[in-house]
């Protein structure tokens, strides 16, 4: 049981680097995601200002270290652009209900 | 270039010799530090009362006395401001020996934002175009047979549009 | 038995009537017809606001709102656009480098045709706006182009709306697919949800005109682009149809196109179309 | 340059309306621009209607006043024809004027 204890320590204890160092791809590969979501949208020519916005402040933060904020910030932008593409999608048609006949 | 500086020097030994008449003279209500300009018929530029925050220190340091509302000044503004950068403001009056006409808002960063010299002969009628910082009062203060009568109104402002 | 085969029966006409009024309004929209969607546009606009004159409605928010149209009158006098619209005035007639002018550029020498725009054009296939013809004259003679949203083009373009005072917009779609699908394209994107705030050009301007969005009274679509180019009080300054919708965009959280890019064109194109009768009554001044 | 000034004067009867727009920021020191700098105070201060060598309006200006100001007012006399000199002066000394014929 000690030696559980002990390991589990020395694995908490080693991981916040690796943990800070994988962030660092975790978060490239969120700003990844979110990046190629807001093409998509701009694809459908129906990107969000707010996207971009969430996009550059993930930037910012990592480029102060700060990835949970950075991933956060990514996220937050790829949800934006999903949103986006879904909004042109459903337009598509969606438009014809408010047209004045 | 050096002709305004000794102007406004020249004023501001106007002033001086005005407070210290006043403090002679012991006038209690105005505040000893803001002694009035001579009345606004001089044609100096009355830097000190563009200069004041308030209203009533707007007034006093141009006038040098209060005004007190009056029904025979009609101020028109509108009721919402469709810009608060462009605020169309006039005023008639059936006063007679109209010598000064001022506008005021009382919210803006500097009460006072014109005043208008009005020399016999002038019809006491002015129309402008003001800015205004948010919702505020608008005040008009005429200057006639040397009382001060004047007229306010709330004129509301905000942004337009949704906002981005 | 007999009542089952009924139910039968009536369910499968049911089912028979619904499937055709589907196929009915698709087909109905299918089909592009702006002379229709024209006078149907008029309507919904002077049923909706009986007492304005069809002539006032180029007015904006000002045929919307008592108070509003007070300040306008008063702007009226000597409105605020005096400036740019002199400056349009001269540059116009002002030679370029290579002797040659704005006037050499269009037909009637440029005086009184700005109702005639935007059109299609046949050879490029697309539709052409004032703004883009004078930056192509521009170009053509050897001249860098202007900014589309202000200044110089807001100077030229409501030199152009001034000459044009009080005709009718004359817009045509020739009978060419291309013009029927840049017209269609146009009405498309008018009535699309965009951006964050998921409006489109309709939710506002056919949804809620005279209605207030904070400070501003939103005007109609039918006649909203007669006044073109505004100087706004908001902008303290003079703006095209460009600068218009490139805001609108960004006002509504949607990232804007470029100027004069194929999207725009066609929504103008629509804009224009179903306004056609009512008055040029540019340059005009707006909150 | 052409003048920052115009002007319309229109005598009937016994009085003239004179209505002036000016071309000027009139900037009132409280604004800042797009980069977030406040743009210092730039505007017209005083502002002098003369008609046959009278002053016939004055207007003292702060930094409250539209930008492109507007100003209207009336005077009794001036027949058409009669000049109206018009001049301003700004916070950073610059300054115009113009002579407009009353109509």
């Amino acid at each position: 049981m000690r030696n559980l204890l002990i390991a589990s320590l020395l694995l908490i204890g080693g991981a916040p680097s690796a943990l800070a160092a994988s962030s660092e791809t975790d978060f490239k590969v969120a700003y990844a995601a979110a990046e190629a979501a807001n093409k998509e949208a701009g694809s459908l020519r129906n990107q969000w200002t707010v996207t971009a916005a969430a996009l550059n402040a993930a930037k910012k933060a990592a480029d102060a270290g700060d990835f949970d904020k950075a991933i956060a910030s990514s996220k937050e932008a790829e949800a934006l652009a999903k949103a986006s593409i879904f909004q042109a999608t459903s337009e598509k048609e969606a438009w014809k209900a408010l047209e004045i006949r | 270039m050096t002709t305004p500086d000794n102007e406004f020097s020249a004023t501001r030994r106007l002033i001086l010799q005005g407070a210290a008449t006043v403090a002679l003279v012991g006038l209690g209500n105005i505040p000893f530090g803001l002694a009035p300009a001579l009345a606004a018929a001089n044609d100096k530029y009355p830097e000190e009362a563009f200069k004041q925050k308030n209203e009533a220190d707007a007034i006093k340091s141009l006038y040098g006395k209060t005004a007190e509302a009056s029904d025979k000044v009609k101020l028109d503004a509108p009721e919402i401001a469709e810009n608060g950068s462009v605020v169309p403001i006039s005023v008639s009056t059936t006063l007679i020996d109209v010598t000064s006409i001022s506008f005021l808002v009382s919210e803006n960063p500097n009460a006072l934002v014109a005043s208008y010299r009005i020399p016999a002969g002038t019809v006491p009628s002015v129309a402008n175009r003001i800015k205004m910082a948010r919702t505020s009062n608008v005040t008009v203060v005429v200057e006639a047979g040397g009382k001060l009568y004047s007229a306010t109104k709330e004129v509301k402002v905000t942004v337009g549009g949704c906002g981005g | 038995m007999r009542m089952r085969s009924a139910i039968h029966f009536a369910s499968a006409a049911i089912a028979l009537a619904l499937a055709f009024a589907a196929v009915l309004p698709g087909v109905a929209a299918d089909t592009i017809d702006p002379v229709a969607d024209a006078r149907a546009f008029r309507k919904f606009f002077t049923d909706k606001f009986p007492k304005v004159k069809l002539e006032d409605f180029v007015n904006g928010p000002y045929s919307m709102d008592e108070d509003l149209h007070r300040q306008w009158e008063e702007k009226e006098q000597f409105p605020p656009y005096e400036f740019s619209l002199e400056m349009g005035k001269e540059m116009f007639s002002k030679p370029f480098k290579n002797g040659k002018s704005y006037e050499d550029c269009f037909p009637n020498r440029g005086i009184g045709v700005r109702q005639n725009y935007p059109y299609f054009d046949d050879k490029e296939g697309k539709v052409v706006t004032l703004e883009l013809a004078l930056n192509r004259c521009r170009e053509a003679n050897g001249e860098p182009p202007f900014s589309y949203v202000k200044d110089e083009m807001a100077a030229l373009t409501a030199y152009m709306a001034f000459t044009s005072r009080g005709k009718p917009f004359d817009i045509k779609i020739p009978n060419d697919p291309r013009a029927l699908a840049a017209y269609q394209n146009g009405k498309e994107y008018f009535y699309t949800r965009r951006g964050q705030l998921n409006f489109s050009c309709a939710t506002c301007h056919v949804q809620s005109p005279g209605e207030r969005i904070r400070a501003e009274v939103l005007a109609p679509a039918l006649g909203i682009l007669n006044a073109m180019p505004i100087y706004r009080s908001e902008w303290s300054g003079m703006g095209t149809t460009s600068r218009r919708f490139t805001t609108c965009n960004s006002q509504i959280r949607g990232v804007p196109f470029n100027p004069q890019d194929d999207e725009y064109r066609n929504v103008e194109y629509y804009l224009s179309y179903v306004s056609n009768g009512l008055p040029i009554s540019g340059p005009g001044a707006r909150p | 340059m052409a003048s920052t000034i115009r002007v319309r004067a229109t005598s009937s009867s016994e009085t003239t309306e004179v209505q002036a727009l000016i071309q000027h920021p009139m900037d009132s020191g409280f604004v800042k621009d797009s980069k977030g700098e406040i743009i210092p105070p730039h505007f017209i201060q005083k502002l002098t209607f003369e008609h046959d060598g009278k002053s016939v309006f004055v207007a003292d200006w702060g930094g409250g006043i539209s930008k492109d100001p507007y100003v209207k007012f009336s005077f009794k006399g001036g027949k058409k024809g009669d000049d109206l000199k018009v001049s301003w002066v700004d916070n950073k000394g610059a300054t115009d004027t113009t002579t407009a014929k009353i109509q």
